[in-house]
């Protein structure tokens, strides 16, 4: 083999990217996919178990409460704010604003899970009652596994940020990250339709 | 149309309260009597009939007093109709027993009316009743049983073991009569091990044990006078019910319909215990005593051995078809009214078809057994409802014309107003909540069944409303002819149901049904129903916590006597239904009051405690109600229960001070 | 590169194998004891004294720790109708076998007699109509239905039926009380 | 910022003194530490992917002797080799253990190996995360093993249809096992799944085009996206069924509304493109493989590549001619029967574009191209039968016969074995620098071929006999006695070949002869490095400038200079024409993916025996994702708050 040649030197290109030029997003994406993925199966098994029933909720149980799954939803999508100003942030490499926007984030994903909690208890049927509790429970709880996992990730950040420990690294990890922010968040919308809105309208 | 009721009432009223000063019965009865007497003591040579002429001519007198006591003072008059309800206080071999003021059979009367004339304790004096003593049974499970009042002696008998007591007035206790029944039979009673009472005929009780004897009871000494096997605990009989007496004969039928026995209906002599005749439910006419006299109403019931040809194969053998209802009787057409239960197994799908006779009633000849008509309330029952509830033997006018009518009000939810002599519906109103049918087709008489609702093996059918023990169990209602009404207990379930296979192994329980049963609509378990059959809509209706799973008592008073389960024993006006007095037990009740008049002229009123029965099961068995299956589904109704009320069994006897 | 591998499939398979230990849970015998070993004199027929009492039936349960036979007793449970008097443990026309009243006894020997040989209120001798081996596995059931030493992974889970009630594996054990005598025992 | 000109970076020295420097810092930085430690820790592709293969192996022999056991049981009629119980959890053993431990893993892992090198990178784009994969893999393996063996292996057969695997009908805890291991798998096969698309899509080499992709990395991308798809569903599908036997759900419990059909739904969503991502990395293998034997590129790389991606779509429409013998509706399985049949519509293509190749070309018939010759053969035969239980009535005669045995394994062995078989011959000097024997692989193949043929052919003939599957064994009179003899002695044949090849490895590891960079004139990029590959693949992020890398080479060999040496970096391009775009330094070996593992063994393993498994779990995974998450600073730079 004769002595290769340079065609292309690398050392300009830039060491922290955004967005779908940065690996972490594509990793994002793909688990995005799975996650999604099993939420859709478990949606479609809840329509399919529909078809089993006269009655959905079936007679006997009483339909979910409406108000604080609602509310919780709306939660979920207003705490898209606070995400966005930290992606600005990470996107600026503004490291207060982060610190700032990411204790913000925390607290309000800890929100979610309160919320979340208190919305198992207006699913007002337990998953062993019946296909249907089974169905809801199985949604629910997937999806609120995401939102555990996505508080997971930001409180983690946001301890890797104020004890110090952060790098530059970590800003687009922080997109990344903000992005996974908006699929758990808004991939509830459809569910919470599913599950609380659908079944009053049929 | 409407006054001449009052009117009519009044003046029996007027009758009922001075009888003893009844010399002559009033004239226009006449005709009544002279149709009357034959038919009561008509029928073929009898071994006990030893009774003197004399004695006849006091019965006629009583069955006068007693009809013209409850007959509409119109009718009376223009004399053309039968008195409402014939007369209860006439013994079947035509002696007259003490007429006033007695209770001798669970029923009251033969017509089943648990109507007493006495008026002593009535709707303005009723809360000043007083407990005037208890007596405590023993025996701590479900008391089901009518107190018997016979020449100053209260008759009570338990559960198992079937003891028999008699009790003076003033609360002694003169005898106890114990028979000993198998202890094994506990193990095939399929809803607690009740017994529903002792009946008292010319100086003995005739009653059954539940290992499926039956005895009569010399009730001066208590000593036993025969004792008669009349089923056989191995494959599941046992026998809970009442007996009637009539004509001479002891009729008993068996209980075990969730066992696979095949239901039969035994006639047996008076004096010697043995057989007279005995009818099947199922199997070959010759099998039911069907024969040239059979003439149903609707076609579907005419044919020869349907009692085989509407089941598959052998299964009629072990079909169920059990009679273990209150039996009523009419002498003037001189048929007994005999509801048959439910077929078995629960499970429909095991036997394809209408499953005759079961789940209908028969009306039979007492004398031959042979039946004259037969109708089925639930072709092809899907949810274990018996037709065994009680026959009310009312005379009624309907649309302008006299009626000879029975009023029964069924598991199905639908109190039927039949045709006494032909069997035909008048007319079939639901008095509960259902779904399980849609209307019954007056043409055909058959019930429109809810196809959304038709269960199968391994299918969950759920909200069936009403649940397995039907609207109404056995507890007996109560007709008032001075209110025109039917008083009836009973109970608002619904329940969800699962088909699943069932094992016939002799002896064991042959259902394959998993239930769940739960309050129906508005969440009360229990309803106490004043109806008026010729309006078909109830003229007021109390709701209770639990099952009214106690008898009704109608008095002339017009005060109505019932229990609760959570253990209290209710008057309410007869008119109204309004609460006038009430009494807590020690114990639920589920038992079937009775009244009568002490050899001191003061009225009194008698009740058991005791919960427990198929609803209170809970209790009386001490079941788990983590499985809601448990008492074939019952317990999940039922679950509060326990916080209640306790076990218990004690006689109650109340008096005016 | 493969002693490494070693070691780790070692420990990890003995972590494994501790965890499961399951031989005794999973054995399916499908054959049982032989015929032979029924004592068939046990047999006695429904309207039942407790007669004389057989020779001790000297093999202990062989089934309190075996899943399959649990299930197969559930099987048995209902195929042999226990289930149409006692419901699926709490009782009806027999009495409740998933709670701590035990009248006859809750060792596996005493049940044994009991199903065996009926007892004198309404529980009928199955001796020689079942065999031995099945009553051992309705035994190892019976007393899965109040979890009495019968591990939490042997008994069963939920029905494919209606859910009438927590599945075996959800109760909490239950502490045999002293024994209540039956009512008949104490007939006045 | 200021010190970059500092930073040692690769750039193409004159003095070889200073290159040499620059080689051991190259090496020293991709360099797994050494020992044990460094063998738990390490996040190389090549060392994982070849743990992958090794354990996969150990999964196709235990399955195979699980074969074998039970062709010994069924050669004679009565036989009491095994009982029924045991048989069960032999033969669901055996398929759950070739599905999921061996197929589907050994095609991603013959893909984690060589996707990076023929797509010119270091290493796949999330190394710790393909560690945590195979470590998952490796605890399901385990797992699934030690089951079998401690007598509570799966017996509800590798579909566990409900309610045969349900709560009632499976007691104890055999079919927790099999869901429990399933989702472990699963997991592993779907972080492959992300690291194969990534490291595709981002890491290629410059000039690496779309339209430039070798046929295999195309092969492995689709797959991968189907795993995406398929594997969570079986995941998700895995843990309702878990629930329902531990938790008291309702999912398949028609009485209180659940649907037993809804598993097979769910299975069969998964359990059709399973088929595909089994099968579509072998014909990627099989593309791989045809240029160095026929001399010439593939005929038809776009036909080809069209044909792959309609595969995978197409995959996904097919799954309820599974479930013909259920009551589907007629138009349903109408619609069914026609995507089965469309489906060979692709392979077809695909088929022909290899015979065109094989046609074209100057074939050589080495062993890996006997195997070739030998999966087209097998593949037309499987798929001709494919075809016909792809037809409703013939389906319904068939199902649950030996028929349908015979059928998958031709479309199986035939499909994806065979060209696995030639793949370990081709690709054997890349992984270890010797050549595998010829004289034993052509042994190795012809009595695989001949065993393979003597054994499932005669399965036809059972089926239409009416033989069932899953029985454990017959009557006499039935008359299969010879049949079933006759492959019984061909699954030794079989044995026997696998046998051979074992042994030629083993012969080749001690004194194969040297293979050198590139002993077969190939086209792709992983001959463009040595044999085996150094830890960091390529020197230089080689630069291509054809569809066949190597073919099209110039003699001066372009490449990317100006990636750190200190720090491991990677070159990331963009998605379509594969522009340099950023460099990426990829994270060091850690041992946390092996905490973490463990962490999820355990949530997984407890979860079989209390609820409270969760949080015991839940805990123990955050513990490793802490420490995997938490900033390693000696090489990084902490950042000082600014103003």
């Amino acid at each position: 083999m004769s002595a290769p040649r340079t065609v292309y030197d690398a050392s300009a290109l830039p060491e922290v990217v955004y967005g779908s030029k940065s690996l972490a997003f594509w990793g994002t994406l793909g688990f995005m996919v799975v996650e999604g993925t099993t939420l859709a199966i478990l949606a479609s098994s809840y329509v399919f178990l529909w078809s089993n029933f006269d009655r959905w909720p079936p007679a006997g149980t009483s339909p979910p409460s409406l108000l604080v799954p609602t509310i919780s939803m709306l939660f979920l999508l207003a705490s898209n704010l606070p995400a966005r100003q930290l992606a600005k942030a990470a996107r600026a490499k503004d490291l207060r604003a982060c610190k700032r926007w990411l204790v913000a984030c925390t607290l309000c994903s800890a929100g979610w899970i309160v919320l979340r909690l208190l919305e198992f208890r207006s699913l007002n049927t337990r998953w062993d009652d019946n296909a249907y509790g089974s169905a809801v429970w199985a949604l629910a709880f997937a999806h609120f596994t995401l939102l555990a996992v996505e508080m997971a990730e930001t409180l983690l950040f946001t301890l890797v940020f104020l004890t110090g420990h952060a790098e530059e690294k970590h800003f687009p990890d922080i997109v990344d990250d903000v992005v996974y922010w908006v699929f758990v968040t808004v991939v509830w919308v459809p569910c919470w339709f599913l599950l609380f809105v659908l079944p009053r309208l049929i | 149309m409407d006054d001449p009721r009052r009117t009519a009432a009044d003046l029996g009223t007027d009758h009922c309260r001075r009888p003893e000063r009844e010399t002559v019965a009033h004239p226009t009865n006449q005709p009544v009597n002279n149709q009357a007497a034959p038919s009561i003591d008509g029928g073929g040579p009898r071994p006990s009939r030893g009774a003197a002429s004399k004695l006849l001519r006091a019965g006629v007198l009583a069955a006068a007093l007693l009809a013209a006591c409850g007959r509409p003072a119109r009718e009376r008059a223009s004399g053309d109709t039968k008195p409402p309800s014939p007369s209860g206080l006439v013994a079947s071999n035509g002696r007259a027993v003490a007429t006033d003021g007695q209770w001798v059979r669970p029923t009251g009367d033969y017509a089943g009316t648990r109507f007493s004339g006495l008026d002593q304790i009535n709707a303005s004096n009723v809360r000043g009743l007083r407990l005037a003593w208890t007596f405590s049974t023993g025996v701590l499970r479900g008391q089901e049983a009518a107190p018997l009042y016979v020449d100053g002696t209260i008759y009570v008998v338990t559960p198992f073991p079937n003891l028999l007591y008699a009790i003076g007035l003033d609360g002694t206790l003169k005898w106890t009569y114990r028979p000993q029944p198998m202890t094994a039979a506990q193990g095939v009673a399929c809803c607690d091990v009740v017994n529903r009472g002792v009946v008292y005929d010319a100086g003995r009780l005739f009653y059954n044990t539940l290992d499926a004897q039956t005895v009569a009871v010399d009730a001066a000494t208590g000593r036993e006078v025969w004792r008669a096997r009349v089923g056989d605990i191995n494959i599941g009989e046992t026998v809970t019910m009442a007996p009637l007496v009539v004509r001479g004969k002891v009729i008993v039928g068996n209980s075990g319909g969730e066992m696979g026995v095949r239901g039969w209906l035994t006639a047996l002599d008076e004096a010697t215990g043995k057989v007279a005749w005995r009818a099947y439910a199922t199997g070959p006419d010759a099998d039911v005593l069907i024969g040239p006299g059979f003439h149903p109403f609707y076609p579907q019931d005419r044919g020869r051995d349907l009692g085989v040809k509407t089941w598959p194969g052998d299964a009629w053998k072990i079909g169920g078809g059990t009679a273990w209802g209150f039996l009523t009787y009419d002498p003037e057409l001189n048929l007994l009214f005999a509801g048959v239960a439910n077929p078995g197994p629960w499970n429909a799908e095991a036997r394809p078809g209408d499953n005759k006779w079961t789940a209908g009633v028969f009306a039979r000849n007492p004398d031959d057994g042979q039946a004259a008509w037969y109708y089925q309330y639930n072709p092809h029952d899907l949810w274990d409802y018996d037709g065994i509830n009680e026959n009310v033997v009312v005379d009624l006018t309907l649309g302008g014309r006299a009626r000879k009518t029975l009023l029964h009000p069924d598991r199905n939810g639908y109190l039927y107003v039949m045709d006494r002599t032909s069997g035909e519906v008048i007319s079939a109103t639901p008095f509960v909540h259902l779904n399980s049918t849609l209307g019954v087709d007056l043409r055909t008489g058959r019930p429109t069944e809810n196809q959304a609702l038709h269960p199968s093996t391994g299918k969950v059918v759920r909200g069936i409303c009403p649940a397995a023990p039907g609207a109404k169990d056995w507890q007996p209602s109560s007709w008032s002819p001075r209110t025109q009404l039917l008083y009836i207990p009973h109970q608002n379930l619904c329940m969800d149901y699962e088909g699943v296979e069932a094992n016939y192994i002799a002896g064991t329980p042959y259902v394959g049904a998993n239930v769940k049963m739960f309050a129906g609509p508005g969440g009360y378990r229990g309803l106490f129903t004043a109806w008026d059959p010729v309006k078909r809509r109830p003229a007021w209706q109390l709701t209770e916590r639990f099952p009214v799973w106690s008898g009704a008592l109608a008095t002339a008073g017009d005060v109505v006597f019932y229990g609760t389960m959570d253990g209290f024993f209710k008057a309410v006006d007869a008119r109204t239904g309004r609460l006038l007095w009430q009494f807590k037990t020690g114990s639920g009740i589920i038992s079937q009051p009775t009244t009568f008049r002490g050899p001191d002229g003061r009225q009194y009123v008698a009740v058991l405690d005791g919960v427990g029965g198929w609803s209170g099961a809970i209790v009386a068995a001490g079941l788990d109600a983590r499985d809601s299956s448990s008492a074939l589904g019952m317990i999940n109704a039922m679950k509060d229960l326990p916080q209640y009320t306790t076990k218990g069994g004690s006689l109650y006897v109340f008096a005016l001070p | 590169m493969t002693r490494p591998i070693r070691v780790l499939a070692l420990a990890l398979s003995t972590a494994v194998l501790a965890t499961t230990s399951a031989c005794k849970r999973e054995t399916r015998e499908f054959r049982g004891y032989p015929p032979s070993a029924n004592p068939g004199s046990v047999v006695q027929d429904v309207p039942l004294a407790p007669g004389p009492r057989q020779p001790e039936v000297t093999a202990r349960s062989p089934y309190e720790h075996n899943a399959y036979a649990v299930s197969e007793g559930k099987r048995l449970f209902g195929w042999y109708n226990c289930s149409g008097c006692h419901s699926h443990g709490g009782g009806g026309m027999g009495p409740p076998l998933m709670d701590d009243e035990w009248i006859y006894g809750s060792q596996p020997e005493n049940i044994f007699e009991t199903i065996a040989e009926g007892r004198p209120n309404g529980m009928p001798a199955f001796g020689g109509r079942i065999g031995n081996d099945d009553i051992w596995k309705l035994v190892a059931y019976v007393r899965s239905l109040s979890a009495l030493d019968v591990p939490q992974d042997v008994r069963g889970g939920r029905d494919d039926h209606m859910q009438y009630k927590q599945p075996e594996q959800e109760e909490n054990p239950t502490r045999p009380k002293r024994s209540t005598l039956p009512p008949a025992a104490t007939q006045p | 910022m200021k010190r970059e000109a500092e930073v040692p970076r690769s750039a193409l020295h004159a003095d070889p003194a200073e290159d040499a420097r620059d080689l051991r810092r190259l090496e020293r930085t991709w360099s797994p530490e050494r020992g044990l430690w460094g063998w738990l820790t390490s996040v190389d592709h090549k060392s994982i992917a070849r743990r992958y293969v090794a354990t996969a192996l150990v999964s196709f022999v235990l399955a195979g002797i699980n074969a074998l056991v039970m062709r010994v049981q069924l050669a004679r009629p009565e036989s009491h080799v095994l009982g029924p119980d045991a048989y069960n959890q032999y033969f669901t053993t055996h398929g759950t253990a070739m599905m999921f431990l061996f197929a589907v893993p050994i095609m991603e892992a013959v893909g984690i190996y060589f996707v990076p090198l023929m797509v010119g990178t270091r290493n796949v784009a999330f190394p710790r995360l393909n560690a945590l994969g195979y470590w998952t893999f490796l605890v399901a393996t385990i797992f699934l093993w030690a089951s079998f063996y401690a007598n509570v292996g799966p017996d509800a057969g590798w579909t566990a249809y409900v309610p045969l695997s349900g709560p009632q009908f499976s007691p104890g805890k055999r079919v927790d096992t099999w869901a429990q291991m399933i989702t472990f798998t699963e997991v592993s096969a779907l972080i492959g799944a992300v690291e194969i698309i990534t490291t595709a899509f981002k890491q290629r080499a410059p000039g690496m085009s779309l339209n430039r992709i070798p046929l295999f990395v195309w092969a492995e991308v689709v797959t991968a996206f189907m795993i995406l798809f398929a594997m969570s569903t079986i995941a998700t599908a895995s843990m309702m069924l878990a629930m329902d036997r531990l938790i008291g759900t309702h999912f398949f419990n028609p009485a209180e509304g659940g649907d037993a059909l809804l598993w097979q739904h769910l299975f069969w969503f998964f359990g059709h493109p399973e088929v595909y991502i089994i099968f579509i990395p072998a014909t990627g293998m099989v593309s791989a493989m045809l240029p160095a034997f026929t001399r010439r590129p593939v005929f038809g790389y776009t036909a080809i590549v069209l044909s792959l991606i309609g595969t995978g779509f197409i995959g996904f429409g097919l799954w309820v001619h599974h479930m013909f013998a259920t009551a589907v509706p007629w138009l349903g399985s109408s619609f069914f029967t026609a995507s089965s049949v469309m489906i060979a519509v692709p392979s077809g293509i695909q088929v022909l574009c290899w015979i065109a190749t094989v046609w074209d070309g100057r074939p050589r018939l080495a062993t890996p191209m006997l195997f070739i010759l030998g999966f087209l053969v097998l593949f037309v035969i499987g798929g001709l039968t494919g075809v016909m239980i792809a037809s409703v009535p013939f389906d319904l005669q068939m199902h649950d016969t030996f028929f349908v045995v015979a059928h998958f394994h031709y479309v199986l062995i035939g499909g994806a074995v065979f060209p696995l078989f030639g793949a370990f011959y081709y690709w054997f000097p890349k992984v270890t620098g010797r050549m595998l024997g010829e004289r034993l692989g052509k042994w190795n193949f012809w009595l695989f071929f001949a065993g393979m043929n003597v054994t499932f052919f005669p399965m036809h003939f059972l089926g239409l006999l009416g033989m069932p599957r899953r029985v454990y064994t017959y009557s006499p009179d039935l008359g299969w006695g010879p049949l079933n003899m006759t492959a019984t002695v061909g699954a030794f044949v079989i044995a026997l070949s696998v046998l051979v090849f074992f042994a030629n490895v083993a012969r080749s590891l001690a004194r194969g002869a040297p293979a050198g960079d590139d002993p077969w004139g190939a086209d792709s990029l992983e001959w463009a490095t040595a044999s085996p590959p150094p830890p960091y693949n390529f020197r230089y992020p080689p630069v291509v400038q054809g569809r066949a890398a190597l073919w099209s080479r110039t003699p001066d060999a372009p490449v990317v200079t100006g990636l750190r040496t200190d720090k491991p970096e990677i070159l990331m391009t963009t998605l379509l024409d594969a522009e340099p775009e950023s460099r990426h330094v990829h994270p060091q070996p850690t041992i946390w993916p092996l905490v973490t593992a463990i962490g999820l063994s355990v949530l997984l393993l407890s979860l079989i025996y209390t609820p409270w498994g969760l949080i015991w779990g839940a805990a123990a995974v955050s513990i490793g994702l802490i420490g995997w998450g938490w900033p390693d600073h000696h090489r990084g730079a902490r950042l000082e708050e600014r103003g």
